[in-house]
């Protein structure tokens, strides 16, 4: 096997300076009972043919990158600058581990810093850690983390808040006897502040834009929930969006959680993406994840390393912040490097582009008879639409024409029936768009 | 050398290209920021930037980097290639499932495949890492234990469990009680009977543990733990030491995490991400998160949402999906008897290095290693040295430390994990180097005491670090 | 442009510095007559539209990687094994020069002085140099070097040499005066020693397996060439063949020059390959190209740097060896990283089963009616058959059928009428080869 | 750490992944060869080798490098990833025309392209490198004279000229007569008439030549040369100096080559692959290698092998193509605008770095330079000390050098280029280097005597190693 590098001579003659003579003795250990027997029916395959294998499974799939597409739904496709790929797949970033030496780590412990920096600037909080698994589950350790600070037992949450992130708040939550409530919308598809009372909250978890697209009224709910002396978590599953609204800080969140994909990372139907995580600092010492900080040297050289280790699982164990131990480290140095070639200009320019694209779109939807926008409020790039009829049959006439249609959001939302989720980026060109929408006009004519 | 990227910014530059846009610039009628402070920098600078910064780096590619637990093995280079292809990396998870068909079936054939590995029944690939296969696992045998109505909430460790055993335990909302190791370094079995009881929902073990040693009364154990009523967690991190050789499954383990970014060569990532699969047996099955891809009688493949006794999602979508095409296509590439034979050689480097440093070094436990085995510094003590002394030097000779201070019933543990991606000759030199270290220790302390001398910087002040943490950069 | 890293203010304050107020200044001394004062007609494009250009050409091609293909003749296709680019892509290889300061090249100078060993072991000669263009300059400058070598003005050259590598040849030499006489093949399409005197020879250059895919009588040649006090130069445009062939040295080859093209690096459509050249030590001082030498630092530290530049254009000026500069050293360092990868086994293994497809593709071919092949003599990776009718027609037929047929030899060689030479390698599995023999079959019957 | 690959061989193990294969084995009915002598050596250790191999290399992605006549300017990525598409990559150079169309077509633009920007009616691509581009450009002329029945064969080559340029003159069979620098740096027009003459075929001139200065008298010497019957070479090494701001049709030159590899920023690869495109004006565009791209009427493009004024083939196929292709995304990614600018920064670049170092460093010709420009060292020599003593020292101080001894006519020649790639403060740092260096060489002469100190290995002993040479290395 070309992955060993133990020669048939090496294993000889190590065997031999143990004074072995057959390497079952190494695994004489174990009880003859459970010594497994069998072979696993799973054939070796060369090189060439592996590549054959796998090309074999990705052709199998229609991919967002040959075929237009309008999903978003907390994964965006957005452009990849060429040069990401060549940084992040430098060896010594990939294939290194947790910096836990940092003398020999500085590469990783400056980005983690730089990263957790750029993450401060987008969102204006004080502290950001290096990464949790994704949106989802960033924002379930948020709730958990506003239980630690207030003490409180109950979490409001949005229903507009992505479902998937509800849906993994509730199994987080369940067993430590949380209580999730949700909080509807109003009919402007924003938080409804009047329905629910916030006194038991831990804290409010609102998403920004939320899961159908609307930009929230924030400042409003971030009062709201301080008044109850609960926390304010702010979410976001379209991190593009911090390019163009206000800084989370600016609301008074104490919290921000959310998915960082569209910062470099290509779809990846789903995972690997980038759970953000940043709070003020008053907090820090309740924080899941790792921490990296300025130092010195012995000689007084600049040089970064882990810091607050003692809120984290291998020393506190039990007691610790979090059992995360493994992150994401690869994904905040895409998101970093994507950010750094971005630039302040850039990223803003992304922002706007999103939000032109995505009302371009909503505008010429709503020209086609039948469809209408769900509600009339202000949104970034996503927009929800009601169609005439199940949303399903329109993805497959859309795929018909070669094009990925919108998310139907009758499954998580059974309330809007026949509701769509459609997502426009910067790379969805006009000429897709205006496509879509002829391809929608002539499926609906074919309707009637 | 050091300057931070945002140091480097100068206004008006931008290694950005965007497509002018074509459609009409919408009016915008939602609040807005101001300036957000990123820095402002050329594309060849920024390239610079990382190329120079990743160099400060020791890696896998770079060298010997036996870090315990970790499985620092090599990563294959093909590997990369296939998450990379874009019909793996450019799908949307919420595409129709007829339009991903691919993934599904990889999904499903990785599933297969860790099963047969580990003599369970289904996996899950839905846990990002590890400690989130360990939560995934106990929330399913919560559910389990839910189900029959059982009143159970302790969870049995050992003392020299990994940490994230007890914090995933306490994240489950379950009691931890630890559970000694006797003179052989396995679990202590008239301790493990005197804590079992009617409230023990699970026992989490590592089996190599994290001393490397197989628990050899693993079926006592098991027996012992069913009895009285509870189930087995099996934390995979050490599935290399027993791979083709031993299944969890036929141990008696009734859940098992696996992290594929050890055993099953993904990268490491300088952190992540990792990806940590969770396989039950039969009875938990129904618990498993959605969704979970079926085969149907079709031969097509769907994702699977409506499983009404799920505990739910632990994540969205499918997990590190990319990282989880990286092992498949690792898998494949060894197939089975290769799996078996990266176990025999990575317990044989193992066996090998320890016996080339035992007698200079502390073993506190003298049995025949699995993967890794761990040795003690205590007697660096006498010289004024600790444990991380000994890591340092080792960084000046070229060497990547071990795992130090871990498990934390050896003192001054030193963790060692060679995997069977290295070579002989690595491995003296790597034991040469011990030896030497030893030896320094002895005659001039001080070269390790002020350990390390050539890396990119010196010994990091961690306490000054942490009294007034920095997180983040400021204009100054 | 993102790839100017000169801010406007940096543009100002520079001009300050200079006392100037207008770039314009510094383009001064260009005569107003000649100072472009149009605008290049050329619209810059964003990365994603670049990208979008330049894949919209790339998917007018028929690729061979997606397509079976037999095409040979100097440019093979063979398995490139993944981690070859992870390690030619380093930043510090690629984006490096010619390691002119030794001291901060040491990678590049010991990635050549070990290609050199490779071709040295391949070849059994003393010297390799870094690398010419290709094939066929290797040549040209081969039969150059003889010149110098010998003092004779002739040269003599297989007419089964590459059809490019001779056109290559006569442009080299016809400036010069030199005359190049083709040695035709004999009735088994191997050099036809008889046909030719030798006596006036600078060299004899022979190409093995010859370019009809025939393996030539070296040994006779060799000695032949030499009575007459010529030199013998070992010609190759199947790199794998020196897995399975004697080495070039057992035939006491003087030079060997030949294309690498095969070791690790793609078709290219032809460009950029491996110009491959190593000679006796004893005409080393007439070799041309850069040499590297084991050398040591002051510190007594093994090292590696330039040796023998004294030959060289840079020193020599109109006296060198060449005026080669720039070569082809990240194909040299490819080449390296897929001997090193291959091993001693994995290559003699191509090399074998190159062998084998290629024979089952000719024992299969030839019992199709009608088709037949040129000459009954051992043979390699290729084989040339003749057809009943115009080879390109067959090819077009195949094409409808998804395969990319052989190479039409009566352009080149307008005696071989309807012949065809088709290649195999590894990668062509048994039921493409079964696939195209078929679909030869079916044409063929589709013609009577 | 310098181990060679070989001496890393083990005998059995490998780095190939082979398909078994799937044909009958046939006979080996061929003379066959003995053990070659390749390492044995798996896919890890080949990696880390390589891996780190690189890293004791210095490069444009690591630093500045302003490697004078060279234009090392940042390669952007994009490139490298468009030349590795498949659809490029993977085709092969007999397919047919019509499965080759984009590649025909992409030859075709860069053609088109090139030809604008250089002023002149044709382009081939073949050339693979700039030497070989003059080359091809002398045997243009030569059969352009052998057509029209003239005999010359003289080359007249300024004494500033590279190497390349006689080398050239040489191989194509020429006489070199070399024509003397004036005091302005430039062609001495009284040298040059004296030269002229019927037996003169051509002047191949660098513009802005080697000293980095444009020749002020471009059109009384192609007047001069003309009138005389003989042609204007151009040799495009530094077209990075004019782009977009004056081009060499418009100066009189009647064949120019380009390196890709310099202006049109493709990768220098350690040495190569480059590629170095001629173009021609009218009157010798018949004579231009085979194959060349034609557009036919109907919008299709051909590989047009008929051209029986040809001077035939001066590589194999179409030239270096994946180089080509990184050109043209180039030219794309800047479009015309971008040329332009490039250029302008390039010479504001050097222009400015030459205003921070002038007075430290004798500057031989007192003008306004173009994207380059040389410095003497003359100086160095009162305190023991060569240009060389100055170059290894920057590379202590974190640059490569700039090109030193060369060009011949300024004692000590320091040849600085900066490229548009470099940004204000880069070579402020860069000048500080060389002011410090100019200081040390006063007061501490050894420091760049023993130069460098801190490099992978130190100052390497040229003279033995040529003394004895070893070219490659053998089993001891
Ligand atoms: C024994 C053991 N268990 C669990 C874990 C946690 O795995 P992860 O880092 O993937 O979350 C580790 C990680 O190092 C480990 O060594
Ligand atoms: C002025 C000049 N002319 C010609 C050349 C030769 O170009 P190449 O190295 O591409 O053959 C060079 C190369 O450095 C050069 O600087």
């Amino acid at each position: 096997m070309r992955y060993f590098p133990l020669s048939p001579d090496d294993r000889r003659e190590m065997l031999a300076a143990l004074g072995i003579s057959d390497n079952k003795e190494l695994f004489a250990d174990i009880p003859p009972a459970i010594r497994f027997q069998g072979e696993f029916q799973i054939p070796a395959l060369s090189e060439p043919e592996v590549t054959r294998r796998l090309e074999g499974l990705a052709d199998k799939n229609v991919n967002a990158k040959s075929t237009p597409s309008f999903l978003g739904g907390g994964i965006y496709q957005h452009y990849i600058p060429a040069a990401i790929r060549h940084l992040v797949m430098r060896s010594e970033f990939y294939t290194a581990y947790t910096p836990y030496q940092a003398e020999v780590s500085q590469g990783t412990l400056q980005a983690i810093f730089e990263y957790q920096t750029m993450i401060c600037l987008l969102s204006g909080m004080d502290v950001t850690n290096a990464s949790m698994y994704d949106g989802a589950t960033a924002v379930a350790e948020a709730a958990l983390m506003a239980r630690a600070v207030t003490g409180k037992n109950q979490i409001l949450v949005a229903r507009s808040l992505h479902p998937q992130y509800r849906a993994v708040l509730r199994t987080y939550l369940h067993p430590l006897g949380l209580e999730v409530v949700e909080v509807p919308w109003n009919e402007k598809g924003q938080l409804d502040l009047a329905a629910t009372p916030a006194e038991n909250a831990a804290c409010l978890i609102l998403q920004n834009p939320n899961f159908l697209g609307l930009v929230e009224d924030c400042a409003a709910a971030g009062q709201w929930i301080h008044t109850a002396s609960g926390l304010f978590v702010y979410a976001f599953a379209e991190a593009i969006s911090l390019g163009l609204f206000p800084p989370a800080a600016s609301f008074d969140a104490d919290i921000v959680a959310g998915e960082g994909q569209s910062l470099g990372m290509p779809p990846s139907f789903g995972g690997p993406g980038l759970g953000v995580f940043a709070a003020k600092e008053k907090y820090v010492r309740r924080m899941p994840g790792r921490l990296v900080g300025a130092a010195q040297d012995v000689d007084g050289k600049r040089a970064f390393v882990m810091v607050l280790a003692t809120r984290e699982q291998h020393i506190r164990r039990e007691k610790a912040t979090s059992n995360i131990c493994s992150n994401q480290a690869l994904c905040a140095l895409t998101a970093l490097t994507y950010l750094s070639l971005m630039g302040e200009e850039g990223f803003r320019q992304v922002a706007e582009q999103c939000f032109c694209k995505a009302h371009y779109l909503a505008d010429r939807l709503e020209k086609v008879a039948g469809v209408k926008s769900l509600f009339q409020t202000p949104f970034f790039n996503e927009v929800a639409v009601v169609l005439p009829s199940d949303p399903h049959r329109l993805n497959e006439a859309l795929l018909q024409k070669g094009i990925l249609g919108g998310i139907p959001l009758g499954r998580d939302y059974p309330e809007l029936g026949n509701a769509m989720l459609l997502a426009a980026t910067e790379v969805n060109s006009k000429e897709e768009i205006d496509r879509l929408v002829q391809a929608v006009a002539e499926w609906r004519g074919g309707q009637r | 050398m050091s300057e931070l990227i945002f140091e480097k910014s100068r206004h008006g530059c931008s290694g950005c290209s965007l497509t002018p846009l074509d459609v009409p610039a919408a009016p915008l009628d939602i609040p807005t920021r101001d300036r957000i402070g990123l820095p402002e920098i050329s594309e060849p600078e920024v390239v610079r930037h990382f190329v120079n910064l990743s160099q400060k780096n020791f890696s896998v590619d770079n060298g010997f980097y036996p870090l315990g637990s970790c499985t620092m093995k090599y990563n294959p280079k093909i590997n990369e290639d296939m998450a990379a292809l874009p019909g793996f990396a450019w799908l949307h998870p919420y595409q129709p499932d007829c339009t991903i068909q691919g993934a599904l079936e990889l999904i499903w054939e990785l599933d297969q495949a860790l099963s047969e590995i580990a003599g369970m029944t289904r996996f899950t690939l839905q846990p990002a890492a590890g400690a989130h296969g360990e939560l995934t696992g106990l929330l399913l045998i919560t559910r389990h234990f839910e189900q029959k109505g059982e009143k159970r909430d302790i969870v049995l460790i050992p003392d020299s469990a990994h940490g994230t055993n007890p914090a995933s335990a306490a994240l489950a909302g379950c009691r931890v009680v630890v559970v000694r190791s006797d003179a052989r370094g396995g679990v202590d079995l008239d301790d493990l009977s005197t804590k079992l009881s009617d409230r023990v929902m699970a026992l989490m073990l590592t089996n190599p543990n994290t001393l490397g040693l197989f628990d050899e009364n693993i079926l006592r154990i098991a027996d012992l733990v069913h009895r009285a009523g509870g189930l087995l967690y099996y934390d995979g991190a050490n599935l290399e030491g027993t791979c083709g050789f031993a299944r969890p499954g036929d141990m008696g383990f009734d859940v098992v995490h696996i992290n594929l970014h050890k055993t099953f060569s993904t990268p490491h990532g300088g952190g992540g991400p990792g990806s940590g699969p969770v396989g039950v047996k039969a009875l938990l099955v129904p618990y498993l998160p959605v969704p979970l891809v079926e085969k149907k009688a079709d031969g097509t493949f769907a994702a699977e949402w409506d499983r009404p006794e799920s505990i739910g999602m632990m994540r969205s979508f499918f997990g590190n999906f990319l990282v989880a095409v990286k092992a498949y296509t690792y898998i494949l590439s060894l197939g089975g008897l290769g799996l078996r034979q990266m176990t025999a050689d990575a317990v044989l480097n193992a066996n090998y290095l320890l016996s080339l440093v035992r007698e200079a070094y502390e073993l506190p436990y003298n049995r025949v290693c699995k993967h890794e085995f761990v040795l003690s510094t205590h007697k660096f003590g006498e010289w004024g040295l600790k444990v991380i002394d000994v890591a340092k030097r080792l960084l000046d000779k070229g060497f990547h430390a071990p795992t130090v201070a871990f498990p934390q019933i050896v003192e001054g543990a030193l963790m060692v994990e060679p995997t069977e991606t290295e070579s002989k000759s690595t491995l003296e030199a790597f034991a040469r180097a011990l030896l030497e270290i030893e030896e320094e220790a002895r005659t001039h302390p001080e070269l390790l005491h002020e350990a390390p001398h050539n890396t990119p910087v010196r010994r990091i002040d961690d306490v000054a670090a942490n009294r007034n943490p920095v997180f983040r950069w400021k204009r100054s």
